[in-house]
């Protein structure tokens, strides 16, 4: 056990070094540099000479490599440097930012599995053959939703015309409602498209018929014995829905103008602010991996089948 | 009354309605308290007051700062601020101030003559260390003197007349020596800005909200300012909303107070639905195409004349924008400093294009473009985000260059890329001109190559650039600068238009003026020279 | 509710039927599957429905415990229960009858226990089920019954779940979870056909005592006469969604009255007398001699575990010899060695005098052209994608470049050899029936002219009748080409059948090997008596 | 070892029990319309000017942003050109980029997984190490990056697309490829003296590419809508471009005053996105 989480540890620091060497190689190849971005697009009037002055202050400089092994000392000391575009650490950057979009994609992620598990109890339990028809198509037509356009949409109808909520209130609270709406569909839809399949094959399964044999009725079949072995499975994508609420992120925090990693992550690439999308790849990369290791640990605590010893004799 | 220098006015839904309010605001007291909420569309990048040019900077170190000399919008006079009074020696070499005494920095230094001195002498010599690059608006500076803790010198090298309405600009507002003692790189962060202005900074959170309160010992604003003492308003909430249709929705639906940057086709929204409308004039370079004649495609004269008649401004503006967007009749503004009209030489004339092309080789080809030695007439030009509908402003002029065969294909292209392809003049031979800073000089900061350099001379930032310099241009721009007859002056600027027109380095295309929507209970928004919005003297009337 | 159901022992039970189903059809998606299906069974009885797969016996079970998947429904007939037509009652009422009065012991017990459910909660969940509240009384019934079942410490059986338990060990679960109640009427459907031999035996024992103990009546749904023929009173044979032929199941075997019953018969390997006369064909060439093999499988912890240990057999060229074992005794392990699938981790194996373990590359392709294996599942062993033509000819292609007209030759003389009609070359694996494709996977190992077959449970997914055509295909192969093989198998009757000599094994040894004759007659070791002793159809032979 | 009947008895009563879905009947509406649906927007891509005689790109200035009518069906934009000509041309680009984004991601993907599932060993750890990588930088990121590094384009943003999802199709082909290498019919190819590369592709590329070619289809829609992602993020096609996603992200700007510039082209992406998933999902039901 403590062996294959060492392994596992060992190969998610190796991913982490890897991802944050692929973000700086994506950086050198990209035209120009932060400094050349913000201090000569910038608009400021300024001398070459103090753009060159600029870049040094920066260590912007330096040969590539040396910028490399630079980057990847301070990360490894838990230096992520200066951000270039907005002059703050990005220390502090990430303190700033980080929280909302923690709150934006957790919440997001709450709805979005009490909507698939809706849909998908609708899809499989509805009362109607036409409901659980239309509750089948749903999660299709939820994952066919551009999620910007769908923003655009709420923020039209709810903030604007109907004036429910505010898109710019002073509290987090307000203005993440039609962002956690936005995110949480198209994270939904492929929840819910697992959960019905899923509950479709358990319910054929034999271990159900016999619980019907015993005498169950449907709904408790449904809950005591479909219901969980359902779920399981859907855990496994977590790691995926992970990646899908960043970039859900990213987005809805662009439509919303919320502030966030998302739209911090955008306007590095945009800026490229080297020192910032390292850091969110980073920080990106260890959720990842993050996810998919604490799945993989918990996994056995839910699913018996994978705890270890105890096996009897074939 | 701030109202009146906003040349086209729509208040309300009507005139009279904006007479109204104005006579309402004479005679009302405003209500203290609340919290104003200014959607602006782009973060901030540096709040060194010199690099106040930009808009949103501007429009944060406007509230922050105060100046020596305040310009009064209306009539243009400089009026006593921080300095009560000044001489002013002969030739414009010498300018003394008397500072007005009690006045402290809102980390509770003074602001004396030294401070003065330390501000002016980094604006205007720069400081390598810091990286604070040289002010444009001080000219020729040699050295600060403080005679006593109120009064200050400034020597120059040569006449630098225009010096005493440089000392009004926001790119002149006084900070502590705390900030100035930091390094240019830092002062994106708004908290180390610690200025003497009505409102401090509070809060920020990067890229999307910076959060101003009110000074409540603020007793030194303009001398002759309708408003004295504390600003009203308790503070100002700027929400980066970058979404032209999110600060149009929130303003209507009442979630915002005050937005920058209406775009023309929501502005009939805004004034149907009684908000008011602010289009302060920025007095500045028109919104323009240019050209970079280094680029051997647009070294022909022809070829530049050709263009300029091959766009059709009017067509632009009434397609896309409204009647705060006047065509331009020069390639500055005309309530601008020395505007001479040049209607005449800007016309309309597809004819008159189709023989200038025809003339200097380029025959429209099997391809419908017009071609030459086996080179195609096609241009790239990036858009330039900033500016109003620029993306569609250059597709509409692509259409009517297509017209005569040639061709504009438009790039959105990231930062670097832009930034990089627009120094060099091989990769864009035209280019959408910025007017995002709004500076007393414009014409020459605009067009010198060791200012922006906007057509790519030998010399500028641009080093790809292979021959192109304009000697006689550089020439006329430098006499404008150092003339200190007023008279003069303004002969030279029109000397300077026309030979740009002439030329044909530019196309202008419109006046560019800083369009604001404003809630119906804002009252009291004041606008500096160039369309910068003031807030000291707002109020919320509800 | 008032329900004689619930008093299965009702009075005047002796005198009408426990069960009774007249002209039931069942339809899927509105297609009949079953036509006028009418039986009866009185209480205590054991009933077998016997038939092969796609006969309807299954569907027709559900029919009786209201369990037909959501697609099906019954179109005509009637089922009932003492004398209750229970077939169109709601889904509420059936449910309060299953389990207690009618119950089931399903087909696949890996798959009919809930993974993420502890043991002791399935159980009681019968008696929480039919209105039992009290925690610990269900308790001390659960281990009752458990113990009853035969399970070995049933306080640790109570905490494990479903995979830590055995393939047998779950079915006495699920026998115990069917008998908790004592229901009037077990519906048993294919309950051993999972299980090994041995186990099997034990687990209809366990049934028969039960149901004696109870007087539970039982439908014993099988493919397997030879298991009806042992176990029940009266038998239904089904075929095509029909009732063959129904009677007590004395006369039916000794006097079949209807063709289809006689061969059922007939092709039972149990059964029948050994159908095969076997010349001697021993003592010859030496085709395939094993020394000593030792297979190593490596665990998940790193260890390894041994499958194979110490095993020796030699196999005369032209003759059958049969490995036969239950599931884990290293037989299918055996015959992959000797193909030279795997390398063995001891021992010596020689085919044809060559060691396929030291052959390498292009001489281990060479060597497998002589030998040949047939897989079990004819569903697995044939690409989908391909035709049949294409998968038989392939491995000529492999080898010696043949004249197309030459491989087409080839391709049909195989084909005719298995009997398979040529027009069926062009289908897919899809389109053929598990006959046909068992044939098609012998037709494409036969194309090379090996001269050995090892046939990895080559018949053992089919059903009876098939089995036995493709048995006598074999036999007719060996005698015409010389063919040597070697027989894996876990169906004694079977092997009983086919093979020349055997050596059985257990946990990766040999217990024991001879000719046929010899250790079937005269079994010298205790597991090879048991063995033999559980072949089913041995109680009514005799 | 053997698994004695484990197989058979499910294949046979699955024969007995017909499935729910059924190519055995007529297909179902829904996926009828679906069809419809994907052979209109290809017909649009292929041969616009049959369904328009208005151009996409050059609009009639003094005909602005009117609202729709019997002129305009679906509206004109700030420049005066019409919506539905727009949307029309613009399927060209749509759907194009979608097809190229699945074609890199698939080819590069079946490559991966291909190595992967048939080399085995450290090849196999190697590459599905690689594979890890990918998944764990941020997608979108990953893509806006590769658009910055080459350059802006339709073709740019739907290549950058496709390399986000080359992991996603690595471990998809890889997993089928380890399946389908352990079947029987891939060892007995072996056993019949077939030689590696022959077998690999003759049976293994294959029969894993049905259920990876059923999961491209699925793919397209996807690519539609991270291709308009890209574009309402400012990093797809250059204007005037009609590219859908540019559509609704140029449109945006004036929901207030234009509502049709956002909401047509994004009911177009709905539509052709649903259709096609649902033909995809049903291509992938068939391929199960």
């Amino acid at each position: 056990m403590t062996r294959r989480l060492l392994e596992r540890l060992g190969q998610a620091l190796l991913v982490l070094w890897a991802a944050f060497t692929i973000a700086f190689v994506l950086l050198q190849l990209m035209p120009g540099d932060a400094v050349l971005i913000k201090f000569v697009g910038g608009d400021l009037g300024l001398s070459p000479e103090a753009v060159a002055e600029i870049r040094a202050f920066y260590g912007a400089d330096a040969p590539a490599w040396r910028r490399y092994l630079d980057a990847l000392a301070g990360v490894v000391t838990g230096d992520f440097g200066y951000s270039i575009a907005s002059g703050v650490p990005v220390a502090e950057e990430i303190r700033t930012n980080l929280p909302a979009t923690l709150w934006l994609a957790g919440l997001a992620f709450a709805l979005a599995v009490g909507l698939a598990l809706l849909v998908a109890f609708l899809a499989t339990l509805g009362p109607f053959a036409w409901l659980r028809g239309a509750f089948q198509a749903l999660p299709g037509l939820m994952v066919s939703i551009p999620v910007f356009w769908l923003g655009v949409l709420l923020i039209q109808i709810f903030s604007f015309k109907l004036g429910w909520v505010s898109v710019i209130a002073p509290g987090p609270w307000e203005r993440l409602v039609l962002p956690v709406i936005a995110i949480s569909i198209p994270i939904a839809a492929p929840l819910a498209q697992i959960l019905i399949r899923n509950l479709d094959a358990v319910s054929t399964a034999p271990f159900v018929h016999v619980a019907r044999a015993k005498g169950a009725s449907r709904r408790w079949v449904m809950l005591r014995h479909v219901l969980r072995n359902a779920l399981l499975p859907a855990l496994t994508i977590a790691g995926v829905l992970f990646g899908e609420l960043l970039a859900g992120a990213v987005v809805t925090e662009t439509v919303f103008g919320l502030n966030g990693i998302g739209r911090l992550a955008e306007q590095a690439v945009r800026a490229q602010d080297a020192a910032v999308l390292q850091a969110v790849v980073l920080i990106a990369a260890f959720g990842f991996v993050a996810i998919n290791l604490i799945v993989d640990l918990l996994y056995p605590l839910f699913d018996p089948r994978l705890r270890r010893g105890g096996r009897a004799p074939a | 009354m701030t109202l009146n220098l906003t040349r086209r006015i729509f208040a309300a839904a009507s005139l009279s309605a904006a007479l109204l309010a104005s006579t309402a605001l004479l005679a009302e007291t405003p209500k203290q308290g609340g919290i104003l909420v200014y959607l602006e569309q782009q973060p901030h990048t540096v709040l060194y007051p010199p690099a106040g040019g930009f808009y949103p900077n501007g429009g944060i170190l406007n509230q922050i700062t105060d100046k020596l000399t305040y310009q009064n919008p209306e009539t243009l006079e400089i009026e006593p601020w921080i300095a009560e009074s000044w001489e002013v020696n002969e030739d414009a070499t010498q300018y003394a101030f008397k500072l007005r005494p009690g006045v402290t920095f809102s980390d509770g230094s003074p602001l004396d003559a030294a401070a003065v001195v330390a501000n002016f002498d980094a604006f205007g010599l720069g400081d390598q260390a810091r990286n604070f690059p040289v002010s444009e608006v001080v000219n020729n500076y040699e050295r600060g003197e403080v005679l006593d803790p109120l009064t200050v010198r400034f020597h120059f090298k040569a006449p630098s007349p225009g010096f005493l309405q440089g000392t009004s600009v926001i790119g002149s507002g006084l900070v502590s020596l705390a900030t100035l003692g930091r390094n240019y790189a830092e002062l994106g962060d708004a908290r180390l800005i610690i200025g003497s202005g009505p409102f401090l900074v509070k809060s920020q959170t990067t890229g999307s909200e910076v959060v101003l309160s009110v000074r409540e010992d603020y007793a030194w604003g303009p001398k002759l300012h309708p408003h004295q003492g504390r600003a009203p308003l308790d503070g100002i909430r700027y929400v980066i909303t970058p979404e032209d249709g999110v600060r149009i929705g929130a303003l209507l639906s009442g979630q915002a107070d005050f937005v920058r940057q209406i775009q023309a086709y929501d502005e009939k929204q805004v004034t149907d639905r009684g908000y008011a409308l602010y289009a302060p004039s920025t007095r500045g370079v028109n919104n323009s195409v240019v050209f970079r004649p280094d680029n051997p495609l647009v070294a022909d004269i022809r070829v530049r004349q050709a263009l300029l008649h091959a766009t059709d401004a009017k067509e632009i503006v009434e397609t896309l924008f409204s009647a705060n967007y006047p065509v331009a009749t020069s390639i500055i503004a005309a309530n601008a400093q020395g505007y001479v009209d040049l209607s005449d030489k800007l016309t309309y004339d597809p004819e008159l294009a189709d023989k200038l092309l025809t003339e200097a080789g380029w025959i429209v080809g099997a391809s419908g473009l017009r071609e030459k030695d086996g080179a195609v007439l096609e241009f790239t030009a990036y858009e330039s985000p900033p500016q109003p509908q620029n993306r569609a402003t250059l597709q509409l002029v692509a259409q009517q260059w297509g017209r005569l065969g040639v061709k504009l294909n438009v790039l959105a292209g990231d930062s670097g890329s832009r930034t990089q392809d627009n120094l060099d003049p091989e990769k864009t031979p035209v280019s959408p001109a910025m007017v995002g800073r709004a500076d007393p000089d414009v014409i020459k900061s605009q067009y010198h190559p060791t200012n922006r350099n906007v057509l790519l001379q030998l010399g500028g930032v641009a080093e790809k650039v292979k021959s192109f310099r304009d000697d006689r241009l550089n020439g006329l721009l430098e006499a404008v600068a150092a003339e200190t007859d007023p008279a003069k002056r303004l002969a030279l600027t029109a000397e300077v238009q026309n030979y740009v027109i002439d030329q044909a380095y530019a196309i202008p295309i419109f006046e560019e003026p800083q369009v604001f929507g404003g809630a119906p209970y804002l009252k009291g928004v004041g606008f500096e020279a160039v369309g910068r919005p003031s807030f000291y003297g707002a109020w919320l009337d509800r | 509710m008032t329900n004689a159901l619930l008093e299965p022992r009702a009075v005047g039970a002796e005198t009408r039927p426990l069960l009774r189903i007249s002209g039931l059809e069942v339809a899927y998606d509105g297609v009949p599957v079953t036509h006028d299906v009418g039986f009866e069974m009185a209480p205590g009885e054991v009933v077998a429905l016997v038939g092969e797969s796609g006969s309807g016996k299954t569907t027709t079970a559900q029919a009786v415990i209201g369990l037909l998947p959501p697609n099906g429904e019954i179109t005509r007939g009637e089922i009932r229960l003492n004398g209750e037509e229970v077939s169109r009652w709601s889904p509420r009422r059936f449910d309060s009858i299953r389990g207690s009065v009618v119950s089931l012991i399903p087909q696949d017990p890996g798959a009919s226990l809930n993974p993420v459910l502890t043991i002791g909660a399935q159980v009681s969940e019968v008696f929480r089920l039919h209105g039992r509240r009290d925690r610990a009384g269900i308790r001390a019934e659960v281990l009752a019954l458990l113990e009853r079942v035969g399970l070995s410490q049933p306080e640790l059986r109570f905490r494990q779940y479903p995979h830590e338990l055995s393939g047998g060990m779950k079915q006495r679960v699920l026998i115990a979870m069917a008998l908790a109640l004592k229901p009037a009427l077990v519906i048993a459907d294919e309950p051993t056909s999972a299980l090994d031999v041995t186990v099997q035996k034990r687990i209809l024992d366990l049934i028969d005592e039960l149901r004696a103990e109870n007087g539970t009546a039982v439908l014993l749904v099988t493919h397997d006469l030879a298991v009806a023929a042992d176990r029940a009173d009266r038998i239904v044979v089904m075929r095509g969604g029909r009732i063959q032929e129904q009677g007590p199941a004395r006369e039916l075997l000794a006097a079949p009255k209807e063709a289809y019953t006689r061969r059922l018969l007939a092709d039972a390997p149990s059964l029948s007398a050994p159908a095969l006369a076997r010349p001697g064909r021993l003592g010859g060439e030496t085709a395939i001699e094993v020394r000593g093999l030792v297979q190593n499988f490596p665990t998940d912890r790193g260890g390894s575990f041994r499958a194979v240990s110490n095993v020796s057999f030699s196999v005369a060229r032209g003759s059958t010899h049969a490995l036969v074992g239950e599931s884990g005794s290293g037989k299918t392990t055996t015959a992959r060695a000797v193909v030279g699938l795997r390398r063995p981790d001891g021992g010596k194996i020689l085919v044809n005098g060559q060691d396929p373990a030291a052959l390498r590359g292009e001489e281990l392709r060479q060597f497998r052209r002589r030998i040949q294996l047939v897989y079990q599942n004819p569903f697995a062993s044939l690409d989908p994608r391909q035709s049949l033509r294409a998968a038989v000819e392939e491995p000529l292609l492999n080898f010696e470049p043949l004249a197309k007209a030459e491989r087409e030759r080839r391709v049909h003389e195989v084909f005719a050899r298995v009997q398979l009609a040529p027009e069926l070359l062009e289908r897919r694996p899809a389109a053929l029936s598990g006959g046909q494709r068992q044939r098609a996977a012998i037709a494409r190992a036969l194309v090379l002219k090996p001269s050995i077959l090892v046939l990895d449970e080559a018949v053992s997914a089919l059903d009876v009748t098939v089995q036995a055509q493709i048995l006598r295909l074999l036999d007719e192969l060996q005698r015409d080409l010389g063919l040597t093989y070697l027989f894996v198998s876990h169906d004694l009757a079977v092997v009983r059948a086919i093979s020349d000599t055997v050596s059985v094994l257990q946990g990766g040894e040999i217990r024991e090997s001879g000719p046929v004759a010899q250790v079937f007659e005269a079994p010298q070791t205790e597991y090879a008596r048991q063995l033999i002793a559980a072949i089913p159809g041995r109680l009514r032979r005799g | 070892m053997t698994d004695i009947l484990r197989s058979f008895p499910s294949a046979a009563s699955a024969r007995l029990a017909p499935p729910r879905f059924g190519w055995s009947r007529r297909p179902p509406l829904g996926l009828l319309l679906a069809w419809a649906v994907l052979l209109v927007a290809a017909a649009w891509a292929v041969a616009p000017e049959i369904f328009t005689s208005q151009s996409g790109v050059v609009g009639i200035p003094s005909e602005k942003l009117q609202a729709p009518s019997a002129a305009h069906w679906l509206g004109t934009d700030e420049l005066g050109r019409d919506l539905l000509a727009r949307i029309i041309h613009g399927a060209r680009y749509s759907l194009s980029g979608a097809f190229l984004a699945v074609g890199v991601g698939l080819v590069f993907g079946a490559a991966i997984g291909l190595t992967a599932g048939s080399v085995g060993g450290r090849v196999e750890a190697i590459l599905m190490r690689i594979v890890d990588v990918m998944l764990a930088i941020p997608s979108l990121l990953l893509a806006l990056s590769l658009i910055i590094i080459l350059g802006f384009g339709h073709a740019q943003a739907a290549i950058a697309v496709g390399v986000t999802s080359i992991a996603s199709f690595a471990r998809l082909v890889r997993s089928e490829v380890v399946t389908v290498r352990r079947s029987d019919y891939v060892e007995a190819a072996f056993g019949s003296g077939g030689r590696f590369l022959q077998v690999i592709w003759r049976h293994v590329l294959p029969n894993s590419l049905t259920t990876v070619l059923a999961y491209a289809a699925l793919q397209l829609g996807w690519a539609i809508l991270q291709i308009s992602t890209l574009g309402f993020l400012g990093y797809g096609a250059p204007p005037p471009t009609p590219e859908w996603g540019l559509l609704i992200a140029e449109g945006r700007k004036y929901m207030m005053a234009a509502w049709w510039l956002t909401a047509f082209p994004g009911l177009v992406v709905i539509l052709v996105v649903l259709a096609a998933n649902r033909v995809g999902r049903a291509a992938e039901r068939a391929t199960r």
